[in-house]
């Protein structure tokens, strides 16, 4: 092109808006998607592993889902069905935020049904619904270092976990028990991965934990603050730290039920109704919650 | 960067992906009409100029999958990636990277380029994670050799090196370091 | 009989090192400061033998390298050089690849990764320092830190590890009634006894005792040492201990090596080290504390 | 209420994000150019910079005007906008020898070659509310202006450039030598995660782009005593600096432009790692005006040198992970993300204890006679 | 002055005076090589140990031009699409080895902006030099 038309045609005042569709599919740079696709591919061979990485800022904030964001965006092609949950909603704040992100720069199809999503991205939670081999779950996690309550040096954390020292992270529920005569970590409870490693699940509440073990699906975990990566295969063992003589228990919804779709077997959120203090129980999974009350209420 | 290729990549590596999370299954690639070749395909979504990349007796293939993605070449004891040609590593694969075990993840990655891949016969089984009870398939083009040295390199998890076949109709397996392999 | 463990030729420098390192340190020069580079060659050339259900001596004065020996022995300091070996009888479960062949010794323990010096270490050895916030958590209950050792070799049964740990306080003196308090209520002695039960809770076939007596009062230190003593022959002990003090080896050990600088300069039974010291430095250590 | 507020959800989100904007214009006082800030408030814009770790004034302003005026909303901004940009080279390395220089002091001597050059700073001007600058108008700014350029002495001149302090120390060995530890390789904190122990390059990185009152904070706790660091401020220089490339068809030296940087260099106590005692040096550098930030960042790079670290500022893993705003900010907004899943799971779990504690400990074979 | 020198000088015009450059390539054949794009430049500098580290990114906009075949580089500070055009419009030009007349326009036109710069600089420099601490000598030592 001439010099002169291309300076008629571009005029100063007319400063090119960056329009978020602009960007290219995925937002993120190729270098940055590369580099979260080998660290995703080395966490998968290591169960459990915290593969370190160089994570990139997005436009939402650090400890927002940044992590998973990433994740999501090095992996995600054209004909994925995208389900985005938070605290187990579709409609949540930072699930919408994420959601029309990812859409706007990938232009891919959402939904809420836990089936006919191949890609779900989720905050602490996992669905009720039964996933296949053929979803990938991503999880945000805010603080990857299962180890991290018992000690916050990185350095040492790592050695504990090159060595397989994991004494402190059991005598630390022993304590608790002799304490309380429970265990009382009640979302984040830490897990043995494949019998080696011991792996924060992100905050997803013990009710969840259970639907690691031997699942059908793969489960990344992305960390975008604390720069970490790791991943579950499926078919692999996840246990729950617990003692023979004191077992890991979920939550217990007995005698309650959803008030909404009837549900006696989801993890149910409680809801404050009145000044009194009235309370009543609604499924955390709305999308499933929604599929149920279809057919409940007809 | 073009979207074509862009969009490619994703797919590329979603299959790769696919592969690595479920050792011993069969997949195949989409097809590529940029690419010079599969290998440069699958590499494509992977590496960068920070990768290092060493393929064992191929110095042309080498120059060609540098170029293609961009990634640096380095002795196959210091690369990220190790491309097989011919099916053997000539003993070398004992050296390759292992990773420690403060960081495992430094372990390299195998790409072997294969004759055929299939998961009609079991030559080869694979169990641990990923797999459900077990995988077998049947790979030719692979020295037999090559699977002892793979068990010896893999024999203190997490230290070790993942693997990936290729063959020449672009269907790809995976043994990550995880797998138990078994040798019929 | 075969000694449990076999060492030789143990060195632990700290510093780059030099040719002239060992020629310019030693028992000779007083010194285990090298004056041409500024290393510490803090333990140099030392052999030994462990035997089964034996109590050894260490003795020198602070510098000598007897602590040195102890965590280099104990896994928590990488050796320069040397060769640790363990008698194959003794080898534990988890550590199979260890012994190779038919020999009657494993490989050098001192080339295992740190993974398996642990299990190693969680498998046969126990420790108890002479600061008792070495070998305790002081905040963490006493039978918690009993317990956490029991954890390091794979218990997973609450009641059971409190059952464990009441029986090791128990013979340790210390009131079971007082298990779930945190050390740092006890006094000096009753820390030291928490951390001798924490030292034998995975029975133990080898116990290193580094100074465990110094800083407590005379009467407190005769009532740990009589207890050490009866636990060695009931638990069937293979025990080094380190001291400056020749009247707790005496008390203890069978045998005894006297280090200087670094290096052993004497070794063979207490008693004659005692009654017929042979080097000058044995000598004038005898003489100034009988 | 947890569910049924879902629907409404999205519809309040746009409503908040309009009454924001809204905040900032619905008094009457005349719209805010971006020139403005840039100009006016300039600190503001080179602090933001800084911590966005991007040198982009305009932009800079343009997010503090955005962001009204929140520092940390703003280099959020521009750090999210450097996601999306690609990176077209590397310059040449440059040493703040070339810089030209604006401001350059030393606490270490009197008088140093080149001379104290005090430059534009607020240091000596009383703290006192200037309320003249309530009636600041054009003519008033004019007349300023004039003044101060007439009472300009004809011969003033300032060197091209200054020898640097620490180079007489290190010239009669009182100083450290100039490289401790040689590395081949700069490490990018922007392309790869950190691992420790940090090479230097990764831990000046770091602390270049740290968050100003947090880095503050930390080097304050060791001058305050946890630490035992004390300081002299070797050099402190404010300057444009040079952003040279390799021309890429010619290969010359190629000058972009120029970046206004703050440098500092403080001096502290001996260390004898060879038997000799000398001081060491800790250094400081970052975008704009920015002198507490330089200095704080001087200090913690000697502070995180120590190699067996007694407190906090000295520990290097403790200071990298802390002092990154956007990072730090990002996470304490996160609180305010819905945790219901969360909470319930802990209620669940506080209920179960209560409940343990009214029934008695769980009674054990443990006596409480023995 | 060389031809880095010179182009460089376009770095520190304001938005008129670059206008003004431009105006005198009317009629001249310039191809765009490259449009300009923004960017990063990854600021590397030297502690005072000699360690190489990255300050921070400086947002840049470059761009290339041909003039009769030879190549020219421009990069400015900044979002400034024109800015980096009209330095590699003058970067082709100067590179080029035949004399031309627009050559000799851009050359005198750059000269005088050098003055420009130098004045301005000076009159900062005299500012700056003004805030210099005088130390009284003690006489006689």
């Amino acid at each position: 092109m001439q010099m002169h038309e291309w300076l008629k045609n571009n005029d100063p005042l007319a400063h090119a808006e960056a329009h978020i569709a602009g960007y290219p599919f995925g937002f993120m740079d190729e270098g940055a998607k590369k580099e979260i696709r080998r660290s995703i591919l080395k966490a998968v061979a290591i169960p459990g592993y915290q593969v370190p990485y160089g994570s990139r800022e997005m436009p939402i904030a650090r400890g927002w889902g940044t992590g998973g964001l990433q994740i999501t965006l090095s992996l995600i092609k054209p004909d994925d069905i995208l389900k985005v949950i938070d605290q187990g909603c579709d409609g949540s704040v930072n699930a919408v935020n994420i959601k029309k992100f990812v859409m706007a720069v990938t232009q891919v199809a959402i939904t809420t049904d836990t089936r006919a999503a191949t890609l779900i991205q989720t905050r602490h939670r996992i669905p009720e619904e039964r996933m296949t081999d053929q979803q990938i779950l991503v999880l945000q996690v805010p603080y990857p270092e299962a180890l991290r309550e018992v000690e916050p040096s990185e350095m040492e954390t790592r050695r504990m976990h090159a060595e397989a020292d994991y004494s402190r992270m059991w005598l630390y529920l022993y304590e608790d028990i002799v304490h309380y005569g429970e265990i009382t970590i009640s979302y984040r409870y830490p897990v043995t991965v494949n019998g080696r490693y011991i792996t924060d699940p992100s905050p997803i509440p013990r009710w969840d934990v259970p639907k690691l073990h031997m699942a059908d699906t793969l489960f990344l975990f992305g960390a975008g603050r604390e720069k970490r990566i790791y991943a579950i295969p499926p078919h692999t063992s996840v246990e729950p730290l617990e003692f023979e003589d004191h077992q890991f228990r979920i939550e217990d919804f007995s005698g309650k039920a959803c008030a909404r779709c009837g549900a006696t077997d989801t993890f149910l959120d409680e809801v404050i109704d009145n000044v009194g203090g009235g309370r009543s129980y609604f499924c955390s999974d709305t999308g499933y919650c929604d599929k149920r009350s279809r057919t409940w209420n007809r | 960067m073009n979207t074509n290729r862009t969009i490619h990549d994703h797919v590329t590596f979603r299959v790769i992906l696919q592969g690595m999370s479920h050792p011993g299954k069969v997949y195949l690639l989409p097809d590529a009409p940029e690419a010079e070749s599969t290998a440069a395909q699958l590499l494509g979504c992977l590496m960068d100029n920070e990768a290092t990349l060493a393929v064992i007796g191929d110095a042309e293939l080498e120059a060609l999958l540098a170029r293609h993605t961009g990634s640096r070449p380095a002795s196959f004891e210091h690369a990220d990636f190790i491309v097989v040609r011919n099916g053997t590593t000539f003993g070398n694969l004992i050296h390759f990277k292992r990773g420690s075990l403060e960081y495992p993840h430094t372990g390299a990655t195998i790409l072997y380029l294969v004759e055929e891949l299939s998961d009609a016969g079991n030559d080869i089984v694979v169990t641990g994670p990923g797999v459900k009870g077990s995988a077998s398939l049947r790979i030719t083009g692979i020295h037999p050799g090559e699977w002892h040295l793979l068990k010896e390199a893999n024999s203190e998890f997490p230290l070790g090196v993942d693997a990936v076949f290729l063959d020449r109709s672009g269907r790809i397996a995976c043994i990550p370091r995880s797998s138990q392999i078994g040798v019929n | 009989m075969e000694p449990l463990i076999r060492i030789r030729n143990l060195s632990k420098r700290f510093g780059q090192g030099c040719a002239r390192c060992l020629e310019t340190t030693g028992p000779e020069q007083d010194t285990n400061l090298c004056p041409c580079c500024g290393s510490v060659m803090a333990c140099n050339d030392v052999s030994l033998d462990l035997f089964r259900n034996e109590a050894l001596g260490i003795v020198g004065e602070s510098g000598s390298g007897k602590s040195t020996l102890v965590r280099l022995l104990h896994f928590e300091w990488e050796a320069s050089g040397g060769v640790m070996e363990l008698h194959r009888s003794v080898a534990p479960d988890c550590l199979p690849e260890i012994c190779a062949g038919d020999a009657n010794y494993s490989r050098n323990l001192l080339g295992l990764s740190y993974f398996q010096k642990r299990q190693l270490r969680n498998a046969l050895m126990g420790i108890v320092y002479q600061n008792p916030h070495l070998g305790l958590r002081m905040q963490v209950s006493s039978g918690g830190n009993i317990a956490e050792r029991l954890l390091g070799a794979g218990w997973r049964h609450i009641s059971r590890m409190r059952q464990r740990s009441a029986e090791l306080l128990e013979r340790t003196e210390i009131p079971v009634a007082r298990m779930d308090e945190p050390p740092c209520n006890f006094s000096g002695g009753m820390q030291q006894r928490v951390q001798i039960a924490k030292a034998l809770s995975n029975s133990p076939l080898i116990l290193f005792l580094d100074e465990v007596t110094t800083g407590l009062d005379l009467s407190v230190q005769a009532r740990v040492l009589d207890m050490i003593r009866n636990l060695r022959s009931e638990f069937n002990l293979s025990m080094l201990v380190v001291s400056h003090d020749l009247g707790v080896i005496n008390l203890l050990c069978q045998r005894t090596l006297v280090m200087k600088s670094g290096r052993v300069v004497e070794a063979g039974l207490t008693d004659q080290i005692l009654q017929d010291p042979q080097h000058r430095y044995t000598q004038l250590l005898v003489a100034s504390q009988l | 209420m947890g569910y049924v507020a879902v629907k409404g959800g999205n519809e309040a989100i746009e409503k908040a994000c309009q009454l924001f904007a809204y905040e900032r214009i619905k008094g009457c006082s005349p719209v805010l150019g971006v020139d403005q800030i840039r100009e006016q408030l300039y600190l503001t814009v080179d602090r933001v910079m800084g911590e966005g770790a991007l040198y982009a004034p305009e932009l800079a302003a343009l997010a503090l005007k955005q962001s009204a005026g929140d520092t940390l909303e703003a280099s959020f901004m521009v750090r999210a906008f450097r996601a999306t940009q690609q990176r077209l080279g590397y310059s040449l390395p440059t040493g703040a020898e070339k810089m030209r220089v604006v401001r350059r002091i030393s606490s270490a001597f009197k008088d140093i070659p080149g001379g104290q050059i005090l430059g534009a700073t607020s240091d000596y001007t009383l703290r006192l509310l200037d309320f003249d600058l309530l009636k600041d108008d054009e003519a008033r700014r004019k007349a300023f202006r004039e003044r101060i350029f007439s009472s300009l002495p004809a011969d003033a001149e300032i060197p091209a450039a200054f020898p640097k302090v620490i180079a007489i120390l290190r010239r009669e060995g009182l100083l450290e030598d100039s490289s401790p530890h040689p590395e081949n390789e700069v490490f990018d904190i922007t392309r790869r995660s950190l691992t420790f122990p940090a090479p230097r390059s990764a831990r000046l990185q770091a602390l270049a782009r740290g968050e100003t009152g947090g880095m503050l904070t930390l080097a304050y706790s060791s001058m305050r005593g946890y630490g035992n660091i004390h300081p002299t401020l070797g050099e402190l220089r404010i300057g444009y600096l040079p952003l040279t490339m390799p021309h890429p068809i010619s290969g010359e030296p190629y000058v972009v432009g120029e970046v206004k940087v703050t440098e500092a260099e403080v001096l502290a106590r001996f260390q004898g790692d060879d038997g000799m005692p000398r001081f060491s040096l800790g250094y400081g550098l970052c975008f704009g005006q920015n002198e507490i930030k330089a200095i704080a960042m001087a200090i913690l790079d000697r502070c995180t040198r120590t190699e067996k670290p007694s407190c906090p500022a000295e520990d290097q893993e403790f200071v990298l992970y802390h002092i990154d705003g956007i990072e730090a900010m990002g996470f304490c907004n996160h609180w305010k993300l819905p945790h219901y899943v969360d909470f319930l799971s802990d209620l669940d779990r506080l209920r179960k204890a209560q409940d343990l504690a009214r029934a008695g400990k769980v009674q054990e074979d443990t006596d409480a006679d023995a | 002055m060389n031809c880095a020198d010179m182009t460089a000088l376009i770095g520190t015009m304001d938005e008129e005076s670059v206008e003004d450059l431009l105006a005198l390539f009317v009629g001249v054949e310039l191809t765009v090589r490259c449009p300009p794009r923004s960017g990063l430049v990854m600021l590397t500098v030297k502690d005072s140990f000699e360690t190489d580290f990255h300050l921070g990114e400086v947002l840049v906009t470059e761009a290339r031009v041909l003039f009769r075949g030879c190549e020219g580089f421009g990069m400015a500070m900044g979002e400034a699409p024109r800015k980096a055009l009209a330095r590699a419009a003058v970067d082709a030009v100067l590179r080029c080895p035949e004399s031309t007349a627009i050559q000799e326009n851009l050359v005198a036109r750059l000269k005088q902006e050098a003055v420009t710069l130098n004045r301005r600089l000076a009159e900062s420099a005299a500012l700056i030099a003004s805030t210099k601490v005088n130390f009284d000598l003690m006489s006689g030592a």
